[in-house]
């Protein structure tokens, strides 16, 4: 193992960020550019839009081994692909609570609007996504294992 | 006139004349873009970071830089000079002079060997001196074109031929060429777009300031190059005289601007006050400890752009001093150390030591230039920069000769890209019946079917300097990527956007047999299309790409974790890798172009735009919203220059109403819009149905009224208190009413900067003074009390503003914390205001109240932005697609922005920007066709069960249900790749080509694999 | 005097002869009981003769809705891809239907599965069906031989015992705090309408759950399952559950393994209820197929509490509204979304 | 009267006839072009010269020019090695504190407070004469020198010139 | 052979004892209530209440899954995508309380994985403590199949109910050694074998007729029973849901899959069912078995027909678990008695 963070003795969690191209990655890239820093948990798969995101991807992420999942879209209203946003809110909306209710932590799976501009708002969730799951500690309960 | 010549003169190759020569280029002209020194780029290469993105500026300006360079219909002509323009418009002969560059282009390969071997050293101008360059050498890391020159005021050999040659001994590819004589040009254009860009001022001349004889004190310039990543130290900012950090640094304003006293420059170089603080900001982050004591003098703050006053704000918060004093005396302290006296407001004397002194220099034009204007026939002002009128903003003295840039008016980079763009329309506007017929075709090769290969993937690292190299370990990255699963070739580059490294990355595609790519830098957001047509010219599909994103959202964001940062690179190029192994070549899609526009908004943006297109063959169909032609002009009296805005409204709206191809449209707005670039369906309320190629929205803005609140000051409540534009129509019907007024009050600043609204509304300020002058001309025994903030006439705006003072205006100075309050006593106003020089209170009784009230967003733009699917900035104004190099385009395609909409701007800028948005129109109306999505939404029939969750979904109405089959169906032309339809679909039926479940799940994996 | 299910079934029997005979419908779906007690056979007949063979129980637990497609494309001329479609009327089938069993037709309608124009739906109002299980439980899961069913008890016996059971203890949970026992589409009804039943506690199987810490909530859910054996019985006895390759059968990619593992068993039941959201009619069929007596019946339960909560909508109900995840509103509860519930958190 | 005349003639664009120069810039004109013949030989002490720059004749009224120029004669009179220049200098350089009415007007300690940081930058040089070109400025170095304890004698320019200046025929104006 | 007694206590002494070689497996109510294998706890009986378990045997010999061999995909190791066998071995396993059927049923399934490796291992890992059935089910139906409920094939130890007490015999060498451990048994009295053998005669009465339909089957000609009109009504009602397959003890298709995680890959074989759409689907998207008909009769006639014709013995050991469980009553007896009739 050469798991820098393991080597350490501190867990480091591992977060899957799902991000829309627009906005939320955008943003992502503003929080770099105005060097906001953030916790090195997060890893970042670019999608169109968060109404690509399926809740199987969510659940793929965590059967991977992801101790925590953000999936970030634009603002409503203002989704480039006009409505992508609002299923999303319903997809996730049912799906929290889904995931909640047989048992996975409310703060693992995270939902959350950012926009092209909010680079400081991408890091500031960036890193309170990542205390919460800190506080947790590893995902175990949709992991994977053999 | 003959057939005009179909080819365009850009000269200066900075970003204005490299945006010129892109939007003339891509809409069927020919260029050629001349350049004196070895390489375009010009003075924004040499920044670290622009402001108000903090975006790198090398890092958004090489695609554009590389693009030029590839371009197939630019003809790039470095370390040239014009020599004369004779002709006339439609028909102009060039003399061109093209020094010699004593390196074959054709041969370099930019391997460095010769700089390495060269003895002489020089120092090197780009890094404006601080460092040292060899007589050989490139202007910069991602010089374009990327090839070596022989500076032959330095070089051994030219001096004394046979005395060294080294460069030709080590050469691989025998490039050196001492040879080499200058060669003259002779061009046949049908037009001249002078973009020759500005000289930052020397401000060896001014002693107080040190400079030149104390080592810590440089110049703005200067300290961009002491923070950038290819600077002299590396970007690991260090001062002068010592090579160590500076951790206390003063920027000292206006050296060299609003002087006119020492410097002759009585203007204001616009820029300065937005750049000091993005030093400020940066030079912060760039320290090891993040705790630069950063102090910024100055005179008026002028953060009067898009964004630029919330960067104020929030550098405020984050610490940076601002301290208003015009500085008296930098003197040498002990340690090299820099002893800055100032004065306070209230006058009280203060000194401070600092370890730098950054002079925020102005912009002024090169004497060189002066000459070349001279020699051209193009008419300077009194400040040497080129004549040009509010109303006819880049035009010069010259038929057929534009301006664009700082050579016209010290200004940002926005601004000149818009003003680039509008010169590049003024000569479309001329040569238009000419498009295509110089220009040539670009053809890639043929790609190679990967279908059957299994994969052979290649990853190219990019160290961008500094940026990434600085924090992530870049070779153990490229080490990493070696091992991964289908990797067969894996390198680091310095630069990998860089002209050299692109083509050897084309070499290597094709050497290695690559069939998928992935390299791992920056954001696709800004580089995915440059490399991505590396792999075309490499002779692979172009979606066969993935980028890691190792430093937006890597090394930029954990620049105190390298080993974490090395970690998660490591994680995103393995992400890209398991990607891209799955990515699919895709089809290139286009769709053809209805080759007319629609254009929302008739005032002056709005009539400027439709005009500009129809001059061009282009119909337009204009929307009104309201009864008439013509907007806000209608109440606007005369521009800061003093055309009067009347008769030219009504030239324009008569021009308007003339035109066969403009379609007026009153009292109507739009209802739905359906459709994308070069096919947009729109439904306007008086139920015509337009079709359309382009959208141009010129919407407008509202001016802020103070009814009541905060910023009421008895507005609408005491018959004396106009707003700027309802004293302007006092002015226009000439009131003989307001001769015989005793005193005049401006309040500035009204519901702008505030934290409602905390913008600055940019136009009010010159304005405002434009109108006191304008009272004083009519009766100048009047009194005119300014109550200002800061006061921001920005550029030559700056004249008016010294005319003012010098007539007596008097100018009071007030803050949030202290307003002036405006009362009604015995039926006369009474203005109180504490003059903080003074430090009194002090009463005015004006006969006249003006507020300066600030330009906000109109309520329907929200709405409109939904109909075409654009964002808005939190102030409500419209969004466009890059602050700094996209400022007349939207994210979506085919529809751009102009004027007030966009946000507050003076006429000239408005119009302007109204051309620009044309010109960016043009690119697609001078089209047949254009490129379309191609990772579009695609059906597997077999999995498909017909339940039309995808249709129901899907905003473009480019999925539905195929009555034969019963199952899903996608039209392509229509598909944008959302893949809302994709995570609806519980079968897994329908899919987004190259952003399947697969693909996606593969990098999601691929993240969690811990090693 | 004969019970209320025998006179449904002479009843049906009567209605589906004539219809059959009369040539309205080709074929009829229903139900027939077999070699099992309390286990009844989903049954095809196609002349009106085997209309006797028809019966009508509190055993008629699986949705018929489920062989309605099948039924239908049965009688469609095979067809190549990109044939044009049958012309002319094409034969309709007749089906049983108890409120659930229709509301799943209508989303069977929405989701264009079945033709409703060929659908001839003879209703029923359910009086709620009996739960094999707790029958089995209630006799200690001893060997049951032989149930007869009166109108408010169950007479179960087998080896050496013989039991009467209270009929409404062993009615399956669904149908105890079922709300809409009548059909919502029919076109000819068996009995009268009962009209909505007033439930107190429709969701408080799922609320017990809720109210659990997320640790418990989580150990109620993999016990649950734990002992699942990936047969899939609650998924083909699901009617919503028609695609032609399930998300566990997908290889690529593969959303779960296919095999006995404690998160590939989880996510198939998270995502399996979760593709019945806003479509579930609580018809309680994968809970009765189910051989090792999971109650994953909860789950989708969950979601549709969810869904009516969130935006009042419930499955089936009618024909024009669109299915919940398919809309939306501008102004959808969105507490979930982390950057609002920190604002909300600041208030 | 000199700078107000400067001023009034700029301000109101006042169209004129003539010329307006400072004595000093003729001096250095002169001396120039030779006709008036200057030498700092008589400086055998090595007296050390610094200047004030009178804010109403260079940095308000004729600029740098004449302060070079001024720098030039005293230069040129009390020698070159003489002379050291104040930090800051030219139009950069501090107002005597004396000017705007201030030194007829009471308000003498303000005044003095005022002066005291032309006083430090004189007293840095270490100049035994300091040279102020204005009659305000040469009445508040008088007073600050002997109010803070300076040890330089505060002269006018002419009193120098005339020290050094070199009288033969051609100074004269005899013909030879 | 010696025959021993055991009382309920030397039971559990007896099992407490082999704990040390075996983890021990048996009947036992599970979390819902139901009969079924888990480990008992040292010295904990196995339940003895009359009916099967819910689940067979098969799981102990061919699991769910069976990982094949293990690989690791991780970047930059030469052993990368090399196969090796998968590292850990299990402890030896001891099934308490088999009934005969589903003992049966691994010497049935031995016939077509006579010669894999992993079903053999299995084998060779699982020791079996039988117990004879004294009272069938309704569903129960053995003796048609070639069983018998106090048939000990497939059995080390074969235990029959005697009173409160046990009849221990057995029934392999690995079974002799097993009861070695049996310190508090006593050999059986005379009185114990005559109550023995009246057990063993008695039992099998009180299941349906015995037939012997695999000699009959085998004689039929294989494509009339194919083409039997009534396969479609059979299979109208099926919902092709694997519940049948899964719990059948002799239901043996499996599948291959490769999963990789985090670097770690593995070939894993787990359970396929002729239900199911994936079963015998070909690459190119044919399946020969694409509708359900064709699904349910594949069934059937593997076990009633294609099994016997090839190894003899019908591919059922009449354990009645498919009759029991199958949501639609789908019901084997009946299926054999109409090929019976064809």
């Amino acid at each position: 193992m050469n798991d820098i963070s393991k080597s350490k003795g501190a867990w480091e969690p591992k977060i899957i960020a799902f991000l829309c191209n627009w906005c939320s990655y955008a943003g992502a890239d503003l929080a770099g550019v105005s060097r906001y820093q953030y916790p090195p948990s997060i890893r970042i798969v670019r999608v169109p839009c968060s109404g690509r995101v399926s809740p199987n991807l969510i659940l793929d992420a965590l059967r991977s081994g992801a101790d925590g999942v953000l999936v970030s879209g634009c603002h409503p209203g203002d989704c480039h692909y006009i409505s992508g946003n609002y299923y999303a809110r319903r997809r996730f909306a049912l799906l929290k609570r889904f995931l909640e209710f047989v048992g996975v932590e409310p703060d693992r799976v995270n939902f959350t609007w950012i926009s092209a501009s909010e680079g400081e708002q991408f890091a500031q969730v960036a890193t309170e996504v990542t205390e919460r799951v800190r506080k947790l500690g590893p995902a175990t309960h949709l992991l994977k294992e053999f | 006139m003959s057939t005009p010549k179909g080819s365009v003169l850009v000269v200066g190759g900075g970003i204005a004349g490299v945006q010129a020569a892109l939007d003339l280029a891509d809409s069927g002209f020919y260029v050629h873009l001349v350049e004196k020194s070895a390489a375009i780029g010009g003075s924004m290469s040499q920044l670290d970071k622009t402001f108000p993105t903090n975006d790198c500026s090398a890092c958004i300006l090489s695609p554009k830089l590389v693009e030029c360079g590839r371009h197939l219909n630019i003809n790039l002509l470095t370390l040239s000079e014009v020599l004369s323009v004779d002709g006339e418009e439609g028909d102009f002969q060039v003399r061109v002079r093209q020094n010699p560059r004593y390196v074959d282009p054709e041969k370099c390969i930019a391997c460095g060997s010769c700089a390495e071997k060269c003895p002489k050293k020089v120092p090197n101008e780009f890094d404006m001196g601080l460092g040292k360059r060899k007589a050989i050498y490139l202007r910069y890391p991602q010089a374009v074109p990327l090839k070596y020159a022989i500076d032959p005021d330095h070089c051994i050999y030219l001096k004394k031929p046979g005395r060294c040659g080294f460069c030709e001994k080590v050469c691989p590819a025998d490039a050196i060429n001492f040879k080499d004589q200058p060669k003259e040009h002779l061009l046949n254009v049908g037009s001249v777009i002078l973009a020759l860009g500005f000289k930052p001022f020397d401000p060896s001349g001014l002693d107080f300031t040190g400079y030149g004889n104390l080592k810590n004190v440089v110049t703005s310039m200067e300290f961009e190059r002491l923070l950038s990543p290819s600077g002299p130290c590396q970007g690991h900012m260090e001062r002068p005289s010592d090579h160590q950090e500076p951790k206390k640094i003063a920027w000292l304003q206006c050296v060299g601007s609003r002087d006119i006293n020492r410097a002759c420059h009585g203007y204001c170089s616009s820029v300065c006050c937005m750049y000091a603080i993005k030093q400020a900001v940066i030079a912060r982050e760039h320290s090891s400890s993040g705790a630069v004591d950063a102090t910024v003098f100055y005179m008026d703050m002028r953060t009067h752009g898009k964004g630029f006053e919330a960067y104020y704000d929030r550098a405020r918060e984050e610490g940076i001093k601002f301290h208003r004093a015009r500085v008296h005396t930098v003197s040498p302290a002990e340690n090299d150390n820099l002893k800055v006296r100032y004065a306070g407001e209230n006058g009280d004397i203060r000194e401070d030591e600092f370890d730098l002194v950054v002079l925020s220099v102005g912009l002024a034009t090169d004497p060189q230039v002066i000459k070349l204007a001279n020699d051209l026939g193009i008419e300077l002002d009194s400040d040497s920069f080129a004549r040009t009128t509010c109303l006819r903003p880049v035009e010069t003295s010259r038929n057929g000769v534009f301006v664009c840039g700082a050579l016209a008016e010290p200004k940002d980079i926005p601004q000149s890209v818009m003003e680039a763009s509008a010169a590049a329309l003024e000569a479309e506007r001329i040569l238009y019946p000419s498009r295509w017929t110089e220009t040539k075709e670009k053809h890639f090769p043929k790609e190679r079917d990967v279908h059957a290969e299994p994969p052979r993937i290649g990853v190219f690292v990019c160290s961008c300097g500094i940026n990434i190299a600085g924090v992530v370990d870049v070779q153990a990255v490229t080490d990493y990527a070696w091992k991964l699963p289908g990797v067969v070739f894996a390198q680091n580059n310095l630069f990998t956007c860089s002209q050299d490294t692109i083509n050897q990355m084309a070499e290597t595609i094709k050497r290695e047999r690559l069939n998928r790519v992935v390299v791992a830098s920056c954001t696709p957001r800004t580089h995915e299309p440059l490399f991505q047509e590396t792999l075309r010219e490499a002779g692979i599909n172009k979606y066969l790409f993935e980028m890691a994103n190792i430093r937006d959202q890597d090394s930029w964001v954990h620049q105190r974790q390298p080993e974490a940062a090395t970690e998660k690179a490591k994680d995103l190029v393995r992400m890209a890798v398991a990607k891209v192994r799955g990515d699919d070549p895709l089809p290139y899609n286009t769709v053809p172009v209805i080759k007319s526009a629609m254009v929302i908004g008739s005032g002056v943006a709005g009539l400027t735009a439709a005009l500009s297109l129809a001059d061009q063959g282009f119909p337009v169909t204009l929307v009104e919203r309201k009864d008439r032609l013509g907007g806000h002009a209608h109440k606007f009296f005369r521009t800061w220059q003093g055309q009067e805005m009347q008769p030219y409204l009504s030239e324009l709206v008569s021009m308007v109403e003339a035109s066969d191809l403009i379609d007026v449209h009153l009292g109507t707005t739009v209802q739905d819009v359906s459709g994308s670039v070069g096919q947009f369906t729109s439904i306007l309320t008086d139920g015509t149905e337009v079709k359309h190629g382009v959208a141009i929205v010129a919407v407008g803005a509202e001016s802020f009224k103070p009814r009541e609140g905060r910023w009421n000051y008895l507005y609408g409540k005491n018959p004396n208190v106009h707003t700027l534009l309802e004293l302007d129509q006092r002015f226009i019907k000439d009131d003989p009413g307001l001769k015989g007024l005793n005193q005049a009050v401006f309040i500035h600043c009204v519901g702008s900067r505030v934290p409602e609204r905390p913008y600055c509304s940019r136009v009010c300020c010159t304005h405002a003074i434009d109108q006191a002058l304008h009272l004083k001309e009519m009766n100048p025994d009047m009194d005119i009390f300014m109550l200002y903030r800061d006061i921001r006439t920005y550029g030559k705006r700056e004249h008016l503003y010294q005319e003012a003072r010098a007539k007596g205006i008097i100018f009071i100075r007030y803050d949030l914390e202290n307003l002036p309050r405006v009362s009604e006593e015995n039926g006369s106003m009474v203005v109180k205001v504490r003059d903080p020089i003074i430090d009194a209170s002090v009463t005015l009784h004006p006969d006249l109240l003006i507020l300066a009230s600030a330009v906000r967003p109109r309520d329907d733009v929200g709405g409109l932005s939904k109909l075409f699917k654009c964002a808005m900035t939190g102030d409500g104004f419209l969004l466009e697609a890059h602050m700094k190099l996209r400022p007349v385009d939207f994210a979506t395609d085919g529809v751009y922005l102009a004027g007030l909409c966009h946000y507050p701007k003076p006429v000239e800028e408005t119009i302007a920007q109204a051309k620009a948005a044309a010109s960016r129109a043009g690119l697609v109306l001078s089209r047949d066709a254009v490129p379309a999505e191609s990772i579009t939404a695609v059906v597997n029939l077999q999995k498909c069960t017909g339940c039309a969750v995808c249709a129901r979904v899907c905003a473009y109405h480019a999925v539905n249900m195929d009555e034969n089959s019963g199952k899903a169906q996608v039209d392509t032309g229509l598909c944008k790749g959302c893949g809302a339809c994709v995570a609806g679909c519980r079968s897994d039926a329908i899919t987004l080509k190259n952003l399947g479940n697969e693909q996606i799940m593969a990098a999601v994996e691929a993240a969690m694999e811990d090693f | 005097m004969s019970t209320v299910n025998e006179k449904i079934t002479s009843e049906i029997r009567e209605k589906v002869r004539e219809l059959l005979a009369s040539g309205h419908v080709a074929a009829f779906l229903g139900y027939t009981s077999g070699s099992v007690p309390m286990v009844m056979q989903p049954l095809i007949i196609r002349t009106p003769e085997d209309a006797d063979r028809l019966e009508w129980n509190s055993f008629c637990v699986l949705n018929l809705a489920n062989y309605l497609p099948a039924l239908l494309k049965s009688f469609e001329p095979p067809r190549r891809p990109g044939d044009p479609p049958p012309e002319g009327p094409l034969p309709k089938v007749g089906v049983l239907a108890t409120g659930c069993w229709s509301r799943n037709m209508v989303i069977q309608v929405q989701e264009n599965q079945v033709d409703r124009d060929r659908v001839v739906v003879v209703g029923i109002s359910s009086r709620g069906m009996v739960d094999r299980k707790k029958v089995l439980a209630a006799v200690g899961h001893r060997d049951v031989t032989a149930v007869y069913e009166y109108d408010h008890s169950l007479k179960v016996s087998g080896p050496g015992y013989e039991r009467e059971i209270n009929r409404w203890d062993v009615v399956r949970d669904n149908c105890r705090t079922c709300v809409h026992p009548d059909p919502v589409i029919f076109d000819h009804m068996i009995g009268d309408l009962k009209g909505e039943r007033d439930v107190a506690d429709r969701f408080r199987q799922v609320e017990d759950i809720e109210v659990l810490a997320p640790e418990d909530r989580w150990s109620w859910f993999s016990t649950e399952i734990a002992s699942c054996i990936r047969c899939y019985a609650c998924r083909n006895a699901c009617p919503l559950c028609y695609c032609p390759t399930c998300f566990v059968d997908d290889s690529r990619p593969q959303w779960v393994g296919k095999s006995i593992d404690k998160a590939d068993t989880a996510i198939f039941h998270i995502l399996r209820a979760y593709h019945c959201a806003g479509r579930c009619t609580d018809c309680g069929s994968c809970e009765s197929a189910c051989p090792m007596g999971i109650k994953m019946r909860i789950l989708t339960r969950k979601l549709q509490k969810d869904v009516l909560e969130l935006y009042g909508a419930e499955a089936g109900m009618d024909m024009q509204s669109p299915p919940p995840l398919s809309t939306y509103k501008m102004d959808d509860p969105q507490d979930f979304i982390l950057t609002e519930s920190i604002k909300g958190e600041e208030k | 009267m000199f700078y107000a005349t400067l001023e009034g003639l700029r301000r109101f664009n006042i169209q004129h006839k003539f010329e307006f120069v400072s004595i000093i810039s003729l001096y250095a004109q002169w001396i120039r072009e030779g006709r008036l013949k200057v030498d700092s030989s008589w400086n055998r002490e090595g007296l050390k010269f610094t200047v004030q720059d009178p804010c109403k004749l260079v940095r308000q009224g004729l600029g740098d020019v004449v302060a070079e120029d001024l720098r030039f004669v005293v230069k040129k009179v009390a020698g070159e090695e003489n002379f050291v220049d104040v930090w800051p200098r030219l139009s950069n350089n501090y107002c005597c504190g004396g000017g705007g009415g201030a030194l007829q007007a009471g308000f003498v300690e303000n005044r003095r407070k005022y002066g005291k940081l032309k006083f430090d930058q004189l007293a840095a040089t270490g100049a035994d004469v300091v040279i102020t070109p204005c009659h305000n400025c040469h009445s508040q170095v008088l007073d600050i020198c002997d109010f803070y304890g300076g040890r330089w004698k505060t002269t006018h320019l002419w009193n120098w010139l005339a020290n050094a200046l070199v009288m033969d025929d051609s100074a004269t104006g005899r013909e030879g | 052979m010696k025959v021993l007694i055991l009382d309920k206590a030397g039971f559990q002494d007896w099992l407490r004892a082999l704990a040390g070689e075996f983890d021990i497996i048996g009947p036992a109510e599970n979390t819902k209530g139901l009969l079924d294998w888990n480990k008992l706890e040292p010295g904990e009986l196995p339940d003895f209440r009359p009916g099967l378990p819910k689940s067979s045997i098969k799981t102990f010999f061919f699991p769910q899954p069976e990982t094949l061999l293990e690989f690791s995909a991780r970047p930059g190791d030469d052993q990368a995508f090399r196969p090796h066998e998968p590292s850990e071995g299990r402890r030896a396993r001891l099934l308490a309380g088999v009934r005969p059927c589903d003992a049966r049923s691994v010497a049935l399934n031995s016939m077509p994985y006579a010669s894999d490796p992993y079903f053999l291992k299995n084998r060779e890992n699982v020791a079996m403590v039988g117990l004879a059935c004294t009272q069938g089910c309704s569903t129960c139906f053995c003796t048609w199949t070639g069983g018998s409920p106090v048939g000990s094939d497939g059995m080390d130890v074969m235990a029959y109910p005697l009173g409160d007490a046990f009849a221990l015999e057995p029934v392999t060498g690995r079974g002799k050694d097993m009861l070695l451990k049996a310190s508090s048994a006593r050999e059986a009295a005379q009185e114990d074998l005559a109550a023995l053998d009246a057990l063993k005669a008695s039992a099998p009465s009180s299941l349906p007729d015995a037939m012997d339909p695999a000699s009959v089957l085998r004689e039929k000609e294989l494509m009339s029973l194919y083409n039997a009109s009534f396969w479609q009504g059979l299979s109208e009602s099926c919902l092709n849901c694997g519940t049948c397959t899964f719990l059948c003890p002799t239901c043996y298709c499996f599948d291959i899959q490769d999963e990789t995680l985090k670097g770690k890959g593995r070939r894993i074989r787990y359970w396929d069912s002729c239900m199911f759409p994936l079963f015998t689907l070909h690459a190119s998207g044919h399946n020969p078995r694409g509708e359900k008909v064709k699904r349910v009769r594949n069934r059937f006639m593997h076990k009633l027909k294609y099994f016997p014709d090839r190894f003899g013995p019908l591919s059922c050991v009449g354990c009645g678990r498919c009759v029991r469980d199958c949501p639609v009553n789908i019901d084997i007896r009946q299926v054999m008695k109409d090929l019976l009739a064809i």
